[in-house]
């Protein structure tokens, strides 16, 4: 106990830091500025800038035959855009996107809701580690490892016939749109392989939402005499929703983009990653391939927004 | 742009935009090499990009960054009206004589009696085909591919074949045509009016029932004829010889209609940062070795007549199976234009390439 | 929580969630069997044979080190200035109050929240329309923007359980602003910071697609995987560089785990 | 009189946390029960317990007379108002209301009915479009109540439900609660580390500490005669008599109470005894002054009417008490 | 007598809340001052401003005669004892205590013996190694205190320190902090909303509401005296007599106090008022019976002693009070 102080006000600091402290605290708008102007310039200028300059290719055209960028504003590329092939692609990409949320929200909540709610010390370190390993496997690794699994010769078959299954699985191949000659070139293929990559992003967001689902809220609607199936249905899922929310920006983004899956396992039929990645780089049509990316710009803008309302960023 | 006056020393670099298989240093067989020794020799270091469809192609060198590019009839000209690509100077080059006088003034790389570059090899797009599938009764025609059937192995080729997933694939379909409805009058399955293209449209969309998934890249579509139970397929030599190589049942024809093929020319950027190095590499590539080299690990056929003797690797038959003979049955890849030769208007090719995708997406 | 300890899992649950792990990890399994398979040129099941030999023939295979290297090194910068920028943006939105405070965690998530596809396009264009050369630093710039929420997300729930007057106790207590950060802020940040860069360092290193259109002629390693996958020359050396990459991850995923436990969890990891 | 909660004998162990061990108890149809006593006595033990979020280690438990074990807390007409409320923050007022309604399959039009009623009750009419985050804490803890009531359980639990309000919220739901028991004749058996919330409103108290019932006994007799070193020192600010004091004084036990408010400054009259220290301390509580005397090195509080004067701390005061007023105890 | 802390007609205005509203004040040194108010009525607003975190929108503040403003807090020498003790969770107790020292640029050995030295202070030697986590909420508060008080600050403010704290415990520290303040003579600033806590410690009490002081005084004073109706509301529990009342006992007054342990029931005496009315309500308080008698509508409060007769309710009753204890109020 030694310091006295002599007066309210202690000297001031002769260093730089505490000049610069008190500069600071004199003028909380100068150090905002010092802490959001990188992020910013590198978020707000690099990357939006660089997004607006590829729209912006979108209101150009090229020559259809040399390929060259023809720097004139016109339509004509949105023209191209809704020409009935191409909407074809934004459907089929759309729906197998909204497909893949769906199923895996299905698979991702009981593996969170596990994890959650009953797993507890050295299994919730397990469930942790058995939900990111998958995260950090190379994803073409693991698409490749899929390919042998559903090729017309592949391990799945093999696993068919062992069990004398294999006309449930003709069967099924034999089904409009999700059949196909095997697994690997049908819709189902495609299917399970984005599930396959990109559900694990659906398991941490629930499971962090589920983690904030007071217990007492699940006791109190069993004191007021809801079952279990009622709890679930009444209170823990809509308590949930803004995680899966969260998580279903990933699964749904992650597929409108892919164009690596559905080119190595799938049916030939484009999806929106594949026709932006063949305009851009295999047509070299950048103006059709900017086009093309305001698609999922714009779902995943409407998507964003309405996750914002419902509160999902807190369960990023 | 004037082409190059005098050869200097090399930059050390040469970067080339290339179909798979056309440059081997030795990492899949180490008697297919001829970089290594280039590299040796001129101190040239090569680094090769490959693509495996000619638009592709054409939107790398529309990007820029590389030197060379071993383009087809259907890219080659694109890139001389694009002005990606520069007039060589054949000075500059001692083995330009030696070339196959066929291929010396061909169209796909002679605009106004320049010339855009050195010929590469060239080769026909053959029908490959599983044996055990056939059973000894080889395919004659591409009908195979085109309309559904019941093999000799008793079962239908539905979901067993496959097409190139190009739109130059469009032409494959003209050319069948051409064979089996000559009330259609197509002279050159290039050049299609309205009516001939809608027919060929139609065709292809028959072909989709039949595609489980279309051929982009060589070694892809290798796996497919081994994994996926794909038979018969339009196909380059290339696959053919890697798997008969890894004795695969597979062997291929070249069909009673005939066939499309490509010609390959390697063309200089125009704005090339290696100049020196590409015309060494342009000569290098003119030697018999190497044309030899190339055609027997490609199954392509050299440009330069003395390659068909004494290589070793392709053999004194070489030449003979793989078609060299057969140069005027082979409708070389070009790009469909609408003011078009044979007759009044033509299809031009960004509709090929638009239709394409909706005929493979199911429209 | 208290009653839980007593409650058990429905069965019905238990299996479900088993059966969504063992979908999640059998395809894994097949890629370390197949790292030692005997056979080289197709991935034939079953495996002719097993052998060890492709770890040596990895070892020596200088592409895949410099494969390695390069994505080790990507990763690295892209992380470090993900850290940079994500906690800057973190301490100035839960911190400060300002306008258009939203809009800024809304700009962090759109680079993870749009397709890759379309941030490597938007980035390569720009770099082309700039005039500038692809290379070791545009493939960094590329990866650390979307790299930049995950160090954000982790940064901004731990300021938020920071409660705020514990940085009003250092001022009060006589510590100026830099003494507050070095003392106080950082001590209580750090082991969020440390899970968001692996995050972010995990994201870096299996980026395939942004990767493909903002690198020039440089392969890092999911570039050196997929040509390998597509033109397989030795194929279980591939198998053998995903195996070690998973195994070698695996503590810092444990460590991360045990950093930041008992606060949030690590939401959106992996993203 | 019927008994609506019986406990015979029952523990509640958590690995070697004895949370509740060996309670009997026994709860009167109708009746205002209240448990009082420190963090961690077992209080919300018991009444989970009673609710059936927990199962008894040993012992049995009766609820109107069936045996309680193995029923899910979902089929026990037993209602809770939690600590915090616990109202679903994603449901309007009405519908949390409506919520054990809804449950039961009650129509729409049935349950909202009976939920703004219930919410009327509870004096928020019109709230029920609200959101449980846009009330303030005490309009809350009605909601919580309402929700419960709306029910109609047999026996309604209550876990410290004025814990987290404002004094002056307090005492006001103190009175509403008291009344509404009344009113409606329920069961209820109230939680709480309060005394003067467990003397004010019980019509009986049951004291704990470390899960065992130190006294069980109506308000008057737990403040006047506490049975154990424990409940003085606890319930009320008793003095306890060390048993050199006691000696002193010629008791046989060896502590005994004495209520701060049945000691006087001034010297003993007839019959009274007396004691002599210093003053140590004063402090003004309103109504009265607490002054603390220092005796032989005990301390005793005194509770001075605010009109009496006040001694000056150090100086030498006796103190007079009535017999009567000192209550041995036990030594637990 | 030097002035610790003067508030010149001080403001603090967020957007259109006034949280603080033209408040003046002026604590002496040496001073245990309270600012006693309900949730929201801007004493926390207040320490904010004398510690710095906030700055006044209107007005002046002198700390020790010097100008407050534009001072950052960490060139104060005032220091806080935050509500959540706000203690630095990576830190160990020592180095928690030790902290301000540090920054300070003290030697490691100088500080970690007057930290040591400050925690001996609050009683808790020994405990230095230990990590905030490990201590209880008393346990905590007082390393709070220690480690605000080892800075040795003019003034010491302390934002509802006990407000987390257990009944038991919040006494036995309030005792402890009144002790500590008289020891070291610092000027405290104490915040509370708990009337007892402020009567009890306070040399002077500022009551607020709605961001103004509404009376301040010494502890009698503003319970014996309130000086608007929201005093004698918040402070103790006053009776408030309506106009209508007052006016029935001959007073000009439209409102008056009345405490009601200043009440009788009883028919008056000599000299003394009367009013008759029902009784509503009884309660048990231990030392006292609340009773609560319906007068013409208005209820009256009654304190009476325990050992006296409780009468039924529903029972007529006389109430008599001297007319020195009731107090005309302001209206407001
Ligand atoms: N699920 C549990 N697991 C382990 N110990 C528990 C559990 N529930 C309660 N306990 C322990 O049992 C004892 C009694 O707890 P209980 O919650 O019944 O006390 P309480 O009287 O309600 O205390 P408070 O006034 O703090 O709410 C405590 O020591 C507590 O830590
Ligand atoms: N930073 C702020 N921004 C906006 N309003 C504020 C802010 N700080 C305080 N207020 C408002 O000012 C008023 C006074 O708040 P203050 O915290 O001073 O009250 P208090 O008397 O300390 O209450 P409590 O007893 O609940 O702590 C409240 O209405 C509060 O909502
Ligand atoms: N574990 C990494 C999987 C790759 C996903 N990358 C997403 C980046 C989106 N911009
Ligand atoms: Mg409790
Ligand atoms: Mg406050």
């Amino acid at each position: 106990m030694t310091v006295v102080a002599e007066s309210l006000v202690l000297p001031e600091r002769r260093s730089t830091a505490g000049r610069l402290s008190d500069f600071f605290w004199r003028h909380p708008r100068v150090l905002l500025t010092v802490l959001l102007g990188p992020p910013l310039l590198w978020l707000g200028i690099v990357y939006l800038g660089s997004l607006f300059a590829l729209l912006l290719q979108s209101f150009f055209s090229i020559d259809e035959f040399s390929g060259l960028i023809n720097y004139e504003f016109t339509l004509a590329t949105y023209r191209q855009l809704l020409s009935e092939a191409n909407l074809d692609i934004i459907l089929r990409t759309v729906a197998m996107a909204a497909l893949v949320t769906l199923v895996s929200a299905f698979i991702a909540f009981p593996i969170a809701y596990y994890a959650a709610r009953y797993a507890r010390g050295k299994w919730k370190a397990l469930f942790y580690l058995a939900v990111m390993l998958p995260l950090w496997s190379s994803y073409l690794v693991k698409v490749y490892a899929w390919k042998l699994i559903l090729a017309k010769e592949g391990i799945l078959t093999w696993v068919f016939e062992k069990l004398n299954l294999i006309w449930l699985l003709d069967a099924w191949l034999a089904l409009p749109i999700v059949g196909g000659n095997s697994l690997s070139v049908s819709y189902t293929g495609t299917f399970i392989v984005f599930v396959y990559v990109w559900m694990p992003f659906m398991i941490l967001p629930v499971q962090a939402a589920l983690e904030r689902v007071p217990a007492n809220l699940i006791e109190a609607s069993s004191d007021l005499g809801g079952t279990p199936a009622q709890t679930f249905r009444h209170v823990l899922f809509p308590l949930a929703l803004p995680g899966i929310v969260a998580g279903s920006i990933f699964t749904f983004s992650l597929t409108l983009g892919d164009y690596i899956i559905p080119q190595i396992i799938g049916s030939s039929r484009l999806f929106i990653g594949q026709a932006v990645y063949a305009q851009q780089g295999t047509a070299g049509n950048i103006p059709l391939a900017a086009a093309f990316t305001v698609v999922p710009i714009v779902i995943m803008g409407a998507y964003l927004w309405m996750a914002k309302r419902m509160g999902a960023f807190d369960a990023l | 742009q004037e082409p190059l006056k005098e050869l200097g020393k090399g930059e050390g670099q040469l970067s080339i935009v290339a179909w798979p298989g056309y440059i081997e240093r030795g990492e899949t067989d180490k008697n297919y090499d001829w970089v290594t020794e280039f590299e040796k020799k001129t101190g040239c270091k090569v680094s090769v990009k490959t693509a495996a469809t000619s638009d592709e192609m054409v939107a790398l060198m529309n990007e820029g960054g590389f030197d060379l590019v071993t383009a087809s009839g259907d890219a080659s000209l694109r890139l001389v009206a694009g002005k990606r690509v520069q007039p060589i100077n054949t000075a500059l080059i001692p083995s330009w004589k030696t070339i196959d006088e066929r291929m010396q003034n061909a169209p796909w790389h002679t605009a106004n009696d320049v010339h855009y570059g050195t010929p590469y090899v060239w080769g026909p797009n053959v029908l490959m085909y599983n044996t055990e599938a056939f059973k000894g009764q080889p395919p004659k025609s591409w009908n195979v591919v085109f309309e559904e059937m019941t093999l000799p192995d008793g079962k239908s080729n539905k979901g067993r074949i496959q097409a190139y997933d190009g739109p130059i694939h469009v032409a494959d379909a003209a050319n069948y045509l051409m064979a089996h409805k000559p009330e259609l009058g197509i002279k050159d399955p290039y050049e299609l009016n309205e009516d001939q293209y809608k027919a060929a449209l139609d065709l292809l969309r028959v072909q989709r029932t039949l595609v489980g998934r279309y051929w982009h890249d060589a070694m892809i579509q290798i796996d497919d004829f081994k994994n996926e139970g794909v038979v018969a397929s339009g196909s380059w030599p290339f696959q053919v010889n890697l798997m008969q190589a890894e004795k695969q049942p597979i062997s291929s024809i070249i069909p009673e209609e005939g066939v499309t093929g490509w010609a390959d020319t390697t063309m200089l950027h125009a704005e090339s940062e290696h100049p020196n190095c590409a015309y060494m590499w342009m000569e290098h590539t003119l030697s018999p070795k190497v044309q030899g080299d190339v055609s027997a690990w490609f199954g392509a056929n050299p440009s330069v007549g003395a390659a068909c003797k004494g290589n070793e690797l392709l053999t004194d038959q070489g030449c003979a199976t793989n078609g060299y003979n057969d140069f005027d049955k082979v409708k070389f890849w070009k790009t469909p234009v609408a003011k078009c030769a044979s007759q009044s208007e033509c299809v031009p090719y960004h509709r090929w390439v638009s239709d394409y995708i909706g005929v493979i997406g199911g429209r | 929580m208290r009653s839980e300890k007593t409650n058990r899992a429905p069965l019905g649950l238990k299996i479900a969630a088993a059966a969504g792990l063992a979908f999640m990890h059998l395809p894994i399994l097949l890629i370390f069997l197949y790292a030692f398979t005997t056979e080289e040129k197709t991935y034939q099941f079953p495996p002719p044979g097993l052998t060890t030999q492709w770890f040596a023939v990895a070892w020596n295979r200088p592409d895949v080190w410099a494969a390695l290297t390069l994505s080790v090194k990507v990763a690295a910068i892209a992380t470090a200035a993900a850290l940079v920028l994500g906690t800057l943006c973190a301490a100035a939105v839960s911190q400060t109050r300002f306008f258009g405070r939203e809009t800024v965690s809304l700009l962090v998530i759109l680079p993870i929240a749009l397709p890759g596809i379309i941030t490597g396009i938007a980035l390569r264009s720009a770099f082309s329309m700039a005039d500038i050369p692809f290379s070791f630093w545009t493939i960094v710039l590329g990866h650390a923007t979307f790299c930049i929420v995950v160090v954000y997300n982790n940064a901004v729930a731990r300021f938020r359980r920071i409660s705020g007057s514990l940085i009003e106790a250092s001022l009060d207590l006589g510590a100026d602003g830099f003494q507050t950060f070095r003392y106080v802020i950082l001590p209580n940040i750090g082991t969020a910071l440390l899970a968001g860069g692996m995050l972010a360092f995990a994201l870096s290193f299996d980026e395939v697609i942004v990767t493909t259109f903002t690198a020039g002629q440089q392969s890092t390693l999911p570039i050196w995987m997929l040509e390998e996958l597509i033109r397989p020359r030795q194929r279980p050396v591939t198998n053998v560089v995903a195996m070690i990459v998973v195994i070698v991850t695996f503590l810092p995923i444990l460590g991360a785990y045990y950093l930041t436990r008992d606060g949030d969890q690590i939401a959106g990891a992996g993203k | 009189m019927t008994t609506a909660v019986l406990f015979d004998n029952v523990s509640r162990h958590f690995g070697a946390v004895r949370a509740v061990d060996r309670v009997n108890l026994s709860i009167t149809e109708g009746e205002f029960f209240a448990m009082l006593g420190p963090s961690g006595s077992g209080k919300t033990t018991c009444l989970r317990l009673m609710a059936g979020f927990e199962q008894p280690s040993a012992g049995h438990i009766e609820i109107f007379g069936e045996t309680a074990e193995g029923v899910p807390p979902y089929r026990r007409s037993v209602n809770t108002v939690f600590q915090d409320y616990a109202l679903f923050p994603h449901l309007s007022i009405l519908d949390n209301v409506a919520y054990g309604l809804m449950v039961k399959g009650i129509g729409r039009e049935e349950r909202r009915k009976a939920a703004g009623d219930a919410l009327a009750m509870v004096k928020l009419p019109g709230y029920g479009a609200r959101r449980p985050g846009q009330l303030s804490g005490g309009q809350r803890q009605r909601v919580a109540l309402a929700r419960a009531l709306v029910n109609k359980p047999k026996v309604l639990l209550l876990d410290e439900p004025l814990g987290a309000l404002d004094l002056k919220l307090r005492e006001q739901m103190q009175e509403e609660l008291k009344s509404l028991q009344k009113s409606l004749g329920i069961t209820f058996v109230f939680v709480t580390h309060d005394q003067g919330e467990a003397l004010s409103m019980a019509d009986r108290i049951a004291v704990f500490n470390e899960g065992r019932i130190q006294q069980l006994g109506r308000p008057e007799d737990v403040y006047n005669r506490p049975k154990t070193r424990f409940v003085a020192d606890f319930v009320g600010s008793s003095n306890v008599l060390s048993s050199k004091l006691c000696q002193k004084l010629g008791l046989t036990a060896s502590y005994a109470s004495l209520r701060p408010e049945a000691v006087a400054i001034a010297p003993a009259s007839d019959g009274a005894l007396s004691l002599s220290g210093t003053v140590a301390g004063r402090s003004f509580l309103g109504a009265t002054n607490r002054i603390v005397v220092d005796v032989e090195g005990s301390r005793i509080a005194v509770a001075s009417p605010a009109a009496q004067a006040v001694p000056e701390i150090g100086s030498p005061v006796t103190l007079s008490f009535a017999t009567r007023d000192l209550h041995p105890m036990e030594d637990a």
